[in-house]
């Protein structure tokens, strides 16, 4: 559903300015914004968390472009993006590498770039990166699995697992930290079929998942957006003998874990926040200051997030959410 | 006033006996030198057999490779029920492509009328107003589609790649980008997720369009028109027939079409959203050029439709089965439909001469 | 060419032919429709290969395997079913597969300047040389079919119906150049189903019938027609026109039809006349002159910019087919192959399309009755071969336009608009026609005629309208007029005019 | 029975002057009373006037929402640079979208070309390398569509639908899904990113290949013979034309221009990767039927489709200068486009009458 409540929970992450530190009000910036469309839940979340975190200081004119999944056209955007010499740029980029080019074009036209996410190839492309951590995200889920199923005393158990759109870098990553955490653990990794990120391609990938392997005993699905799809396939076949962790931590997961009614047991945090924090240090490079919580006089050029596994335990105090 | 053509034929004062024979004669004069295959390739199904020829040889791979998981009844539900959902859409771009157009907006189309069927509003009416809404919805715009391309003049393939953009798009204002479950207690999701006898009422749904849209293109006037429209738009006009009007009920039916769709989609992944339907036009033309019909329109069967729908998703099932790589599946699947082409050329050939 | 024999599925197009043609003559080539004219005529073009037989070539054999051997050898083909490509230009046209070209670059001027050439050789030095080939009338385009058989300098050139669309005057000028070749050595096939057409420029003749050869070296000029005939159809046919009907005088029939003030823009300007019940109206006139043009305005298939259709007291909406096909109205079109027929749909689809209403319920179709009721008019046509489920693709062209004629005399019209309904038929199927249609007008049906050989206007007509530039220039009963006045008419606009 | 011609002529003392007249008075009637505007529009610019008026009203949007920034010199560079990639592919989909054909696998093609393009091996022997390896695996690409449409007989869509799953699977199995920089210091990236003169090389690229392609399709026996096959095929092979060569010229041509375009996409991201590409098939055929381009084949301008290009090119640049969101973007793209269409009816109609 897509309650207000919802959108209240993501207003209420967006900080108002402090009066003091680095959120003291400054010169005028004008940040430059560029992210890939906003055809799945995660995305929609980044932009919109970034909007409102711009919207929330005075001084910040928020210039975004919004949304294209044609490396080609996301050149071009941010190449407008430096024609209209924004102050700052933050982009989260379609392909890092294919991206790398302009990157390092915008700073060596003196504008600096925060990149997001997905990383740039040359480091001398941005000045500050920022990304969440999508091996620790398989790690996360690999780990808990490897905990349930020691905890429920299960010998070689079949695991499965629906990664997202396969070709892209970090859906590798991700599979390969679930491997890496498996491997680790004494197990092995079973069937595997990639959706596409989407309600409908989950709920493909998963009645074909279901269908190849009788019997399971766990499955990562790596998208709570996708896992919509997911978990009705699972209803609809019948099937609860197994437990389901989810990825990237979507309100409906959330809700779904508390409650504690599905297959679904757990899901592994890729927090879209990412992007707020984004624009503050975004204003903060263009104003010249640093983090108040560091006492570096500026901001650092990498932050890696960490990747939270939310249970039924803690699910109450998870806020960061993206709705879904 | 209007003579007969009864009359006509006695004014003659040819004898009708006579002339009867000599119809009858002429008739057989076709089927005479044939051999009984000749017979079953002319056949509706015979027409068809490089395609049942294709579906069984990728049978056989499923069996050779995955005989255990592949020929249980479970297995076939799950083809069969992933087939429902394009399967009826393809049924409507049969008729489209026939009548020589095409449209790129069904898989559009499908995500509006789920995201309206879904919103808190509708959803407060119950199963009906969920049904109700997806079809009026769909149907809608197929109506714009069809008024576009028949009044406006716009080319089939501009009107309906703008509607891809258009109807998406409002796909995504409407819901906000949010994927919207359906959770009003309803009887929707039972009704349309149960399986009586066994047979899931998807499958089934899938089976009665079927039916009838082979009924409806082989058996009354709507589906000769589709066909005269296609196959000479111009011919049709001197003929009488009224081509717009025509244009735009084929739209509206692949457009109500969609609806179906909307409804069978809703039921499985119980949640409407601006990214269902993604690429489903593409996969609906494949399937129907597959099958036998010719985009230029004015040929094609639905029954070779159903085959191509059948063979896509027993592919993709197989390839699942066997844990394929996304890549390897592309590549197999390629050489596969290039295959599966050239082998209906060759049984077709065999079976005319 | 000996021993022929072509092979379609489920026919046995040709079935050992024999044809010899001498340097410098004009071999006509005769036989009803579907003897197998045009399929011969294309395995010589190198269009089809033959299963069995030999072609010799001046004492040698070769095997014509595609269209570039056949041109390669000599031989030129303008084929019955024009083969032009409508949206190059008339140059272009007639270069296609031979353009003059240096490094790939085509010679544009000296394409254009070569083409203006031929064509004033072929006395039309009016068409465009730069027009859109589909933007000119049918028989424009049978024009720079026969420039492009020009162009290739052949030692043949194989003419399949050329006349079919022209009118008398075009006719003569397609003689003269005939003359022309056959006088430069150059040998020359030539088709038509119009007997005083082989008589006037034909040196010889082969008959065929049913694939096969039934005659050889018939001198062309003094041939009996009857003869002729009978070698063709296998019978003797009466080719009379049949009597006019008698009885109710025509004035004081219902009026079915009133044309008032009817104009199109640079089309055809005031044309006012009126069709009574029973009645058989014929437009005559030079190609160009509009004719076809008044009959789908009529039809709603054009709109008009003034003027009005009143038909049986009702004014008709300009540009509205369905509701003239409705009130009873049915139009065979002049060009078959775009206007008129689905190619790959069977014989009998093409002739039901217009009656569906009849055979259905609910929008439910009757097959069975739509099937025999098609087979029986497919028959009265003598349409063959008769398999009513082939595709109309498969027919020879004069059966083809049979086809067409068929539809309508199905539906029962009350007003039957018939343009060029003769093309390419055969003489003895062409008796049957006028037999058929005035067998319809006696019943009551209104008839207007558009036909481009003042005979068949003039035998078959009860009233005739000449037209000129798009404008009536003389209203008469048939019988009042004759060929020469027609003529006259046509081309000087008025009787007086022409006399002066 | 007929009267011989000349009897009459004498008869009527018509001189023959007259009846040439007649004729030429004929052919003259639809170009006579034409103004001034309308033989514009007959002429090949004209033929788009439409087209042309739609690029202007768009402009003229882009200059009311976002004068400061649009009408800039940097801001034109930025549309063509955006133009170039996918202008260079639609130039040769124009050809063989004329031709009668249709290609879908032209994404795929860029993609398997840029990932083979930079693989350690060819970035090893340099900028030489990876220009020759773009342009050789993407004409074979397209002379193996070519093949199978001409002498396998198989449908053109199905052919390239077929090919767009095998080219975008190799492409992923050969890059293993990474995407792969361009770091081996060579000239590529400072060549093809070069601006001599103030114009960016891609642009130049472009450019010349409009040209090129308009010589090739309208000045010489190639582009006579691709009007041919694809107005009437049958007609072409009785003219003498080596129908299914040609075929296979106009597939590799226009695998060969997305080799042009691999280089292209290359040099502006500095890597290859198996996503590159995707659509591209989409926006390629879109560009080219907006421009005028029947489906059907047979007519069609190399003008329109350049004007198609920058119709989508500056629609998208200036939807991103105003910040409009995805979602009103798509329905926003949907409503101009059929607008666009709408309007070039009109204009075409005005001129005609
Ligand atoms: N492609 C084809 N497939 C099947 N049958 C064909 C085909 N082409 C011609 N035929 C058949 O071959 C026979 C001879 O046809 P053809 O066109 O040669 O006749 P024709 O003598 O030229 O007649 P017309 O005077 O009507 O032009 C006909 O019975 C026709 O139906
Ligand atoms: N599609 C078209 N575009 C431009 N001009 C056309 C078109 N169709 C016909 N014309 C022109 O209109 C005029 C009349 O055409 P048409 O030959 O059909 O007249 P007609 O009197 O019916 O002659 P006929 O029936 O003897 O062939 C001719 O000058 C022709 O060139
Ligand atoms: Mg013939
Ligand atoms: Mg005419």
């Amino acid at each position: 559903t897509n309650s207000s409540e919802e959108d209240d929970d993501v207003a209420a992450n967006v900080a108002a300015p402090a009066a003091s530190g680095s959120e003291a009000p400054g010169a005028p910036v004008t940040i430059g914004f560029s992210a890939p469309a906003a055809d799945h839940g995660w995305m929609a979340a980044i932009t919109t968390y970034a909007r409102e975190q711009a919207e929330a200081y005075p001084e910040v004119t928020f210039n975004a472009t919004e949304g294209t999944n044609d490396v080609n056209l996301q050149i071009s955007q941010v190449e407008t993006l430096i024609n209209d010499k924004v102050d700052v740029l933050v982009i989260l980029p379609h392909d890092g590498k294919a991206l790398t080019e302009i990157g390092r074009k915008a700073t060596q036209a003196g504008i600096p770039v925060i990149n997001l996410d997905r990383e740039f190839s040359d480091a001398l492309a941005y000045r500050l990166f920022i990304a969440g951590n999508n091996y620790g995200m398989g790690v996360a889920a690999g780990n808990f699995i490897a905990e349930q199923m020691k905890a429920k005393g299960v010998s070689n158990p079949v695991i499965g697992e629906i990664p997202g759109i396969d070709s892209l870098p970090l859906t590798q990553e991700r599979s390969q930290g679930f491997k890496d955490a498996l491997t680790a653990a004494g197990l092995k990794l079973g069937p595997r079929v990639p959706a596409e990120f989407t309600v409908e391609s989950g709920e493909r990938a998963a009645s074909n998942l279901l269908q190849a392997a009788p019997k399971l005993d766990a499955v990562w699905n790596h998208d709570d957006d996708q896992g919509i799809g997911v978990l009705q396939a699972i209803k609809n076949a019948g099937r609860d003998e197994f437990i389901m962790v989810g990825g990237a931590g979507s309100g409906t997961a959330v809700k779904d874990i508390a409650a504690d009614n599905t297959v679904l047991k757990a899901t592994v945090t890729y927090s879209p926040s990412m992007s707020a924090s984004a624009i503050r240090l975004a204003r903060n490079i263009g104003q010249g200051k640093g983090m108040s919580d560091l006492v570096e006089h500026e901001v650092p050029s990498r932050i890696i997030l960490t990747s939270e596994t939310i249970t039924k335990e803690n699910a109450a105090d998870y806020k960061f959410g993206f709705a879904s | 006033m209007t003579p007969r053509n009864e009359d006509l034929g006695a004014a003659a004062g040819a004898p009708v006996a006579d002339e009867h024979a000599r119809i009858e004669r002429a008739a057989a004069e076709s089927t005479a030198p044939k051999s009984a295959f000749a017979r079953l390739a002319d056949s509706s199904a015979g027409r068809n057999s490089g395609l049942v020829l294709a579906l069984v040889v990728i049978c056989a791979i499923g069996l050779i490779t995955k005989g255990d998981t592949f020929a249980t009844t479970d297995n076939v539900w799950t083809i069969l029920r992933l087939a429902a959902v394009g399967g009826v859409i393809s049924v409507g771009m049969t008729f489209v492509i026939i009548a020589g157009g095409i449209d790129l907006s069904v898989g559009a189309i499908v995500a509006l009328a789920s995201v309206w069927a879904t919103t808190t509003g509708t959803q407060d009416i119950g199963t009906f107003g969920i049904i109700f809404t997806s079809i009026v919805v769909a149907t809608a715009c197929g109506v714009i589609n069809g008024v576009l391309i028949a009044y406006g003049k716009v080319v089939a393939f501009i009107a309906t790649l703008a509607g891809l953009a258009t109807y998406r798009g409002l796909a995504e204002n409407l819901s906000d980008r949010k994927t919207q479950s359906i959770d009003t207690p309803s009887g929707f999701l039972d009704f349309f997720g149960a399986e009586p006898g066994g047979i899931p009422v998807l499958v089934i749904m899938f089976a009665v369009v079927a039916v009838l849209g082979w009924l409806l293109l082989n058996r009354t006037t709507f589906g000769r028109r589709t066909f005269a429209i296609g196959g000479n738009p111009e011919a049709a006009r001197l003929a009488g027939i009224n081509v717009k009007r025509q244009t735009v009920m084929l739209y509206a039916l692949l457009g109500f079409l969609c609806g179906i769709a909307t409804i069978m989609i809703l039921a499985r992944t119980s949640a409407g959203t601006s990214t269902h339907g993604n690429l489903y036009e593409l996969d609906a033309i494949a399937a129907v050029v597959i099958g036998g019909t010719l985009l230029s329109g004015g040929r094609g069967t639905i029954v070779g439709t159903v085959f191509g729908v059948l063979i896509f998703q027993t592919l993709n099932n197989i390839f699942t089965l066997n844990n394929l790589t996304t890549s390897t599946q592309a590549v197999a699947k390629g050489l596969i439909i290039v295959a599966a082409v050239l082998l209906q050329q060759r049984v077709a050939k065999t079976s005319r001469s | 060419m000996k021993g022929i024999v072509k092979i379609f599925p489920g026919v046995r197009a040709l079935d050992g032919v024999d044809l010899e043609v001498l340097p410098g003559e004009v071999h006509c080539l005769l036989g009803q429709n579907g003897a197998g004219k045009s399929t011969l005529i294309k395995t010589l073009a190198g269009a089809h290969t033959p299963e069995e037989g030999t072609i010799e070539w001046q004492g040698k054999e070769v095997t014509l395997s595609s269209p570039v051997a056949a041109i390669n050898t000599g031989i030129a083909t303008m084929y019955q079913e024009l083969d032009l490509i409508p949206g190059l230009s008339v140059a272009e046209n007639i270069w296609l597969g031979h353009e003059p070209s240096t490094v790939g670059f085509s010679k544009r001027g000296s394409e254009r300047s070569t083409a203006r050439e031929m064509l004033k050789r072929l006395g039309h030095p009016e068409i465009p040389v730069n027009r859109e080939v589909g933007r000119l009338s049918a028989a424009g385009q049978q024009i720079v079919s026969m420039a492009r058989a020009l162009s290739h300098d052949a030692k043949l050139i194989i003419m399949d119906e050329p006349s079919a669309v022209l009118d008398q005057d075009e006719v003569e000028n397609l003689f003269r150049t005939i003359r022309d070749l056959s006088a430069s050595g150059v040998a020359v096939v030539y088709i038509s189903h119009r007997l005083e057409e082989i008589r006037e420029i034909g040196d010889r003749i082969t008959v065929i019938k049913d694939g096969r050869t039934v005659a050889v070296n018939l001198p062309a000029k003094t041939t009996p027609t009857d003869d002729v005939v009978r070698l063709m159809t296998g019978r003797s046919v009466e080719y009379a026109f049949p009597p006019r009907q008698t009885g109710t005088p025509l004035a004081e029939r219902k009026e079915l039809l009133r044309v008032e003030g009817l104009t199109r823009k640079g089309e055809f300007n005031n044309v006012s006349f009126s069709v009574r019940a029973g009645e058989i109206v014929g437009l005559a006139g030079l190609v160009g002159a509009g004719r076809s043009e008044i009959l789908e305005t009529i039809y709603g298939a054009r709109a008009q910019d003034s003027g009005t259709v009143v038909f049986d007291g009702k004014t008709l909406r300009p540009g509205n087919v369905p509701a003239a096909v409705k009130l009873g109205m049915g139009l065979a079109p002049e060009e078959r192959k775009s206007q008129a027929l689905f190619l790959d749909h069977p014989v009998a689809h093409n002739i039901s399309a217009a009656t569906l209403k009849r055979y259905s319920k609910l929008g439910w179709l009757d097959r069975r009755r739509e099937l025999k009721d098609a087979a029986e008019q497919s028959t009265a046509l003598e349409l063959r071969p008769a398999g009513p489920m082939r595709p109309v693709r498969n027919l020879s062209g004069g059966n083809q336009q049979k086809a067409v004629v068929g539809r309508w005399l199905l539906k029962g019209c009350r007003l039957l608009l018939l343009d060029e309904p003769t093309r390419g038929v055969d003489i003895g199927a062409r008796a049957e026609l006028y037999a058929l249609v005035r067998r319809l007008a006696d019943s009551g049906v209104g008839v207007l005629l558009v036909s481009s050989e003042v005979p068949e206007v003039l035998g078959l007509a009860d009233r005739v309208l000449v037209i000129r530039e798009g404008h009536i220039v003389r209203e008469a009963p048939a019988t009042e007029l004759d060929e020469h006045k027609v003529l006259d008419l046509v081309m000087a606009g008025t009787l007086e005019g022409a006399l002066k």
